[in-house]
């Protein structure tokens, strides 16, 4: 379509309205998510170990067991890393990691063994928010310490069942999301959301969070939604609706792996267009880094996540009170700072690949 | 066949020296598991001489066939071919020393056509790895006209019937060129109509020096036959004659080891006169796939033959009455009341049993011990309490039938792939032989079966009759429906002939020349 | 002379070998079930707690639940794929009706395990009257139930609030054994009798074996693969019944991929894909085995990326030791 | 174990009847193909457009490929479920190879094929010399390879620099049709001339038709069913290879669960999961109405549980409608 002809156009030269723009202004004043029971955020800094908590928590030795939706992608295995590292850091050790496949059964599974190990503290992302509270429930009777990643399982009192929830602002990120999109959407345009079909709070946060920003800011803009309930197939979905709706002009998607579908999709239709998306990962940074399609990334911040997880199950040992909710303020990524953000996101420098493909133009 | 073949067999022939045997083996021996299959076995086969096999179900022949087409090894034992000692690595070793078999169990593949199972290992190729189709068409279309064999090369094996299926194991067998022929048991269920296609064969490639092994159970075709015959008893040589100074008595007796009585025919001949009997099943006009208004009765005790040629349709009407083929047109009663079979459950239900033609298709599960085999058609008597089935009883029965057939197998639970040919027909018939049978159906029943066994089957059959039961056989052994039947009805393209009583027919030839007539009847 | 070979020779052979040969009984389970579990309770003290055996036993619940059925149906030579979305179906349509209908535990699970039946009854008829190949039909039913399931729920999770329906098929426990367990016990003795001790079993190993020989043995074939459809569908009815027990409410995205996990338990344990042979036993050490296996490298502390590595190459080589 | 053959009487039935069944050929795909194909442009002028055909091809590209080798395993009555995790394994080789050894477009797509190629050895050897159930073997190298994939990727995406290895296969185009497709193109030709004119074709039908027959026929049965094992890895390979170029990387969770798109393409391409039958194009039609249900079905902007619903739906109808 002529539409998408023009936005390319747009997104290729130094014409890009993102490129002399300071990401920090795409965060949101304040972090817009809130806590399951509509806590509103506290700070990292609120859970933040002083010397002698830390000495009490060596003392303790504390062993932490870990039970993700997945082991499968690097956010996961980053969420591992900052909790292992930090754990070891207070002097205990992570006593083993279960993945839960993104089956409540087998999920259940490995809550149930992980209790049969007696850990003091267990660090857990729900596969199925409804469904696996009974299993979560059962972590509490057993006298085990409970810290929540991304979504408590429904039901769950605070603080007698668990001790702290940690996400990244998710809707936040959205909204940051919308605001980048809408530099490149020409009056009355189209915007295309390619969203996951299936009931999962964190990414109908994220959507929520586009789509709320668009009405009350660019109320002209029409946007138009497809779902998808196998991430590998939303690259052949992003390609038929994409073929079905010329008119789009720019995509949104919930994480990088829908992401990198639409970005296949249109090399394959030989057309481009500005793509925002939330989660940062090497494959879409090495598009946004080449001036490609990816235009804006909300990352999220799995390691430091990790970190205070890991602080929050330690406190929570020693009998030291948590926030009720901590939410990671969205963390906007665009060209020109891929390379720092990338760093303080994963505490190591971007891939080569990543820094010989921005080619001078990023920091 | 094309003249360039025929010089390559002359060359082949010429080779050997008549002297020197093709093969020679001395000691030969073989186990599986517990059974001692072959033990110490000396066997010669000399170049252009038509040498018979024989011996009871499971006497080793099969075994010795396979150890000599090299799927399975022998554990002990020299072997020589042309005076070479070889140790064959396997059936490709084998095939290329000459060796072509046909085998007793059929090996064909049913999704490919005949003219790609003829050629299946040694097909022609071009350019390398590509097929050369026409070239293989071609050539067995020359095959199968050469020795007259009515069949298609481009027919799908899965529509061939089971006598068609044993001609074209013989052409596949023949399309090769090879310096031993082995037969195990091709005429297993040929009629007298196609014998002369495969005697004609015979002879033809043992004018050329090619060496035969022909295994049967019927002697009449090895005297007409064979030059030579060795007896196997038990996995052992028990004697080679030359068949000229033997008789079919004296092999009998070295087969099954003792003497044999005759049945006297005349009992079955006998049982037609006195009182009407009453009428089991008729059939009128009936018409089903691949039966054109067929018309059949059968009285209580009689024992009807089918008489009739391959493709005849004698196993469709078979069928038809059991309930596998849907009746289209025509009227049948069952004892007294009018009968339409919906299902092969249906017929049985209501006593009549069918042994069927190919027992490897529709009559056993070769993966599965003989008691449960028996124990498949006997479901409903071995009932307790409507869904528990008897056990023991089940046992006990097989082992009966084991006993009664004489099936030669270590125990009930050895599983039916692993019993010789014979043997495995016996636990077909086994299946059928007690429990609620009215009227017993036979298609091919002693297909394989040793003269001993053959003779207790008889026993059996005729003593079913006269308890009352009504049997319809269907056998393309004429001596068989001689002994059994005590009237025929002969059968061309799915149509019936009227019957004429056993007393009206002198021998084999004189059946086989009214079947000739009939046939002309029909085709007026 | 027959039967003096059969005595004369029988000795000669091991009468473990000879069993192993006759009776298509799985040993090799039995020898890589004891050396799993040495290991593993050697490995970690944990392990052969009671209270992790029970926990080994409640987490294989729905895969051997399960795999009874599809084990009926992989022995009349059919394959079962749709187990997964039935379980979801059966299980949102029990807490649908206990939410709009009547909250009574009982009806909904006879719900449950109809519409399962329902589904099965379905992939019977498809596959045995219309001869569509059951991979095909079973896959079709799969995505059907499954789309259904989203429809119904509109993607979102139903609820349940009925204590008795969470005691008696989750929370509830007899002799401190737990209720998941207890329907597996059940169902695993039905099961059993059912295919070595009655005529359906009869008849279900003959039509895998040889389905002409069967027809012409005066078994009703067709009968008996459908009412195996039908016994597999409603076994993942109770499963999911279980599943909406378990978890106060069930998701419509649930048990999406079990089947390859059932069908991996009946298969490993000893059942033919091609039909005619296996044993309940069998199946039982299989996914005993297979839940054992997850259960074991979680006490361990395996790494999980290693652990599946380790899962695959174990499952292979257990059978592979076991075709020694 | 040997196929089962259906009785069949050639007189009485109708010479279409007997046409499809002697010579196998899927007449339903034709018309369901048709059927199709007209439904959805009368419902969507967009589809029948040259961009959305291409579209369609070029999402099909990866099952076709993959399910020819997969086509070649079932004939000879073997399976394979790992392609999925094989296509992610050796994908990612190809990708590690460019990145830390030598950034050469060949050498790297060489390397993924050989690594798939390896995967396939294995299976073969396991299934055809050990003799264990070919379920089993490739669900534990799936199991495996993807373990694999995920450690030595550490679970992140390996980027690829290299624009000849982009071009080659994913973004270049001649005459406008994009690599893949011809990639695929290429495929399918050879594998139809060694399938339907090659005397190893000859030896896989053979080999699933009568395994005994065509051992007693001289057929080195066991070669045979390996190699169907290796070209179906190594065909996965090249889906790896195209994968990674697609995404400029390839992410080590790639390609999970394709392996059931794959198989139900063969069979509703009427291949027998019993061996021995199956025709090249009918794969192709196969994995071809699979794509277009679901680009027709996203064309009319259908909701996706609806989707999975009618997808479920019309490839039963399509199969069931056939046997009429
Ligand atoms: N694979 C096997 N496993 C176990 N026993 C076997 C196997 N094959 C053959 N036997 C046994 O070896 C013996 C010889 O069998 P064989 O088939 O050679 O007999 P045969 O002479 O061909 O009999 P028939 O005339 O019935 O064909 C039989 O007792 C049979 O049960
Ligand atoms: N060459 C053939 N190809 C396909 N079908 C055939 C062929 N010849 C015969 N038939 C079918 O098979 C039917 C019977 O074949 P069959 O050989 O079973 O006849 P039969 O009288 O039972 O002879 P036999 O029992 O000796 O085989 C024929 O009526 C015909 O319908
Ligand atoms: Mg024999
Ligand atoms: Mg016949």
């Amino acid at each position: 379509g002529t539409t998408t002809g023009d936005s390319a156009s747009d997104s290729g030269g130094g014409s890009d309205p993102l490129a002399g723009l300071d990401a920090s202004s795409l965060v949101p004043e304040q972090v817009v998510a809130k806590g399951p029971y509509n806590e509103t955020s506290a700070t990292p800094d609120d859970v933040a170990l002083t010397s002698d908590d830390e000495a009490r928590i060596r003392d303790a030795q504390i062993k932490v067991g870990i039970v993700m939706q997945t082991m499968d992608i690097e956010w996961s295995t980053e969420q591992v890393r900052g909790i292992t590292d930090q754990v070891a850091q207070l002097g205990g050790a992570v006593v083993g990691t279960c993945n839960g496949s993104w089956a409540v059964d087998k999920q259940t599974a490995c809550i149930d063994d992980m209790i049969t190990k007696a850990p003091d503290a267990i660090i857990s992302i729900p596969v199925d928010d409804v469904g696996m509270a009974p299993a979560y429930a059962r972590v509490a009777a057993a006298g085990i310490k409970l810290i929540f990643i991304d979504n408590i399982a429904k039901g769950l009192e605070f603080p007698t069942q668990y001790q702290g929830l940690v996400t990244a602002d998710n809707r936040g990120n959205g909204e940051a999301a919308a605001q980048a999109l809408a530099e490149y959407l020409p009056e009355g345009a189209t915007a295309g959301v390619l969203d996951y079909g299936v009931d999962f709070e964190t990414t109908k946060e994220r959507t929520r969070g586009f789509q709320e920003w668009m009405a009350a800011n660019r109320p002209d803009v029409t946007v138009k939604v497809a779902e998808f309930q196998d991430p590998a197939k939303a690259g052949d979905i992003a390609a038929n609706f994409l073929t079905a709706n010329p008119d789009v002009a720019g995509m949104f998607t919930v994480w990088e792996v829908p992401a990198m579908g639409i970005i296949t999709a249109l090399r394959g239709q030989g057309k481009t267009m500005p793509i925002t998306v939330v989660n940062l990962a090497s494959d879409i940074a090495l598009d946004m880094a080449s001036g490609g399609m990816v235009k804006m990334i909300g990352a999220q911040r799995p390691y430091d996540e990790g970190v205070a997880e890991a602080n929050m199950a330690a406190r929570a040992v020693v009998g030291i009170d948590n926030p009720a909710f901590l939410a990671f303020p969205a963390t906007p990524v665009i060209q020109n700072n891929l390379l720092t953000a990338w760093k303080s996101v994963y505490k190591s420098d971007a891939p080569s690949e990543i820094v010989d493909a921005c080619a001078g133009s990023c920091k | 066949m094309c003249p360039n073949n025929r010089s390559e067999f002359q060359a082949m022939g010429a080779q050997v020296t008549e002297s020197e045997p093709l093969i020679s083996m001395t000691g030969i021996v073989k186990r599986f598991g517990t059974v001692v299959a072959l033990r110490g076995v000396d066997f010669e086969l000399m170049p252009g001489e038509v040498h018979g096999l024989l011996g009871q179900n499971g006497a080793g022949k099969t075994t010795l066939i396979k150890v000599l087409a090299g799927i399975e090894a022998a554990d002990a034992g020299e072997f020589r071919i042309a005076g070479e000692r070889v140790h064959l690595s396997g059936v490709a070793d084998s095939k290329a020393r000459g060796i072509s078999v046909v085998h007793q169990s059929l090996s064909l593949v049913p999704t490919l056509t005949v003219a790609d199972n003829i050629f299946l290992g040694s097909e022609s190729v071009r350019a390398g790895h590509l097929l050369d189709r026409r070239r293989m068409e071609v050539r067995a279309a020359e095959v199968l006209e050469h020795y007259g064999i009515p069949l298609r090369p481009s027919q799908p094996v899965s529509t061939l019937t089971f006598a068609y299926r044993q001609l074209l194991e013989i052409a596949k067998a023949l399309a090769a060129d090879s310096r031993v022929l082995i037969l195990d048991e091709p005429t297993s269920s040929l009629t007298k109509a196609e014998e002369p296609i495969l005697f004609g064969a015979v002879r033809e490639v043992s004018r050329r020096g090619i060496g035969v092994i022909y295994v049967s159970h019927r002697l009449s075709e090895i005297m007409e036959l064979t030059d030579r015959v060795t007896v196997f008893r038990d996995g052992a040589n028990v004697g080679s004659f030359g068949t000229s100074q033997t008789s079919i008595p004296e092999l009998v007796e070295s087969i099954v080891g003792s003497r044999l009585d005759k049945l006297d025919t005349n009992r079955a001949g006998s049982r037609t006169e006195g009182d009407p009997k009453p009428e089991v099943l008729s059939l009128r006009d009936v018409h089903s796939p691949g039966v054109h208004g067929a018309c059949l009765a059968v009285a209580a005790g009689d024992v009807v033959g089918l008489v009739g040629t391959t493709g005849s349709g004698r196993t469709e009407i078979l069928e038809t009455i059991f309930g596998a083929r849907p009746i289209r047109r025509g009227f049948v009663t069952y004892r007294g009341e009018s009968f339409a079979p919906r299902s092969i459950h249906d017929a049985i239900a209501k006593g009549i049993k069918l042994v069927p033609e190919d027992r490897h298709r529709w009559g056993l599960v070769l993966g599965h011990s003989i008691e449960r085999n028996i124990a498949m058609a006997n479901l409903p008597r071995w009932r307790r309490w409507r869904f528990l089935f008897r056990g023991d009883e089940s046992r006990s029965g097989a082992e009966g039938v084991r006993q009664r057939l004489k099936i030669k197998a270590p125990s009930i639970d050895v599983r039916v792939e692993d019993l010789s040919g014979g043997n495995q027909q016996k636990v077909v018939i086994g299946k059928w032989l007690d429990g609620g049978t009215e009227l017993l159906l036979l298609d091919e029943p002693t297909a394989g079966v040793d003269v001993g066994a053959r003779a207790d089957i008889y026993r059996i059959i005729l003593q079913l009759a006269d308890e009352g039961k009504a049997v319809v056989v269907s056998s393309s052994d004429y001596d068989e429906l001689l002994q059994l039947c005590s009237s025929f009805v002969f059968i061309a393209d799915g149509r019936v002939s009227s019957p004429i009583d056993r007393a009206d027919v002198v021998d084999e030839r004189d059946l086989h020349r009214r079947l000739e007539e009939a046939r002309k009847e029909f085709s007026r | 002379m027959t039967a003096q070979i059969a005595r004369v020779d029988l000795p000669t052979e091991g009468t473990v070998r000879r069993w192993i040969r006759e009776t298509d009984q799985p040993l090799f389970l039995y020898v890589s079930f004891a050396v799993l579990i040495s290991a593993f309770s050697l490995a970690t003290p944990i392990f052969l707690t009671a209270s992790n055996l029970l926990n080994i036993a409640n987490q294989t619940a729905l895969v051997t639940i399960m795999a009874m059925g599809v084990a009926f149906v992989i022995i009349t030579a059919e394959i079962d794929l749709s187990v997964g979305s039935t379980l979801a179906l059966s299980g949102v349509c029990a807490a649908l009706f206990m939410r709009d209908a009547i909250n009574n535990w009982l009806l909904a699970a006879i719900v449950a395990i109809a519409v399962g039946a329902m589904v099965g009854a379905v992939n019977g008829v498809l596959a045995v009257r219309i001869r569509i190949p059951s991979f095909l039909v079973t896959l079709g039913t799969l995505s059907m139930a499954r789309g259904i399931t989203l429809l119904v729920t509109g993607t979102s999770p139903v609820l349940v609030n009925n204590e008795t329906f969470w005691s008696v098929f989750a929370e509830g426990t007899f002799i401190g054994i737990a209720a998941p367990i207890l329907w597996t016990v059940l169902v695993v003795a039905i099961a059993w009798a059912v295919l070595h001790y009655g005529i359906f079993g009869r008849q279900l190993y003959a039509t895998g074996g040889n389905i002409d020989a069967a027809r012409f043995s005066g078994i009703n074939t067709r009968r008996v693969k459908t009412v195996a459809f039908i016994v597999s569908g409603a076994l993942a009815g109770l499963a999911g019944t279980i599943v909406a027990a378990r978890g106060h409410a069930i998701r419509p995205d649930v048990g999406a991929g079990v089947e390859l996990d059932v069908i991996a338990a009946v298969i490993l344990g000893g059942v033919s894909l091609f039909g005619g042979k296996g044993k309940i036993y069998g199946v039982i050490l299989g996914s005993l085995i297979i839940g054992i296996l997850n259960n074991g490298l979680v006490l361990l502390g395996v790494d999980p990326s290693i652990q599946l590595t380790i899962k695959g190459f174990l499952i292979v080589v257990a059978v592979a030791f076991a075709k020694r």
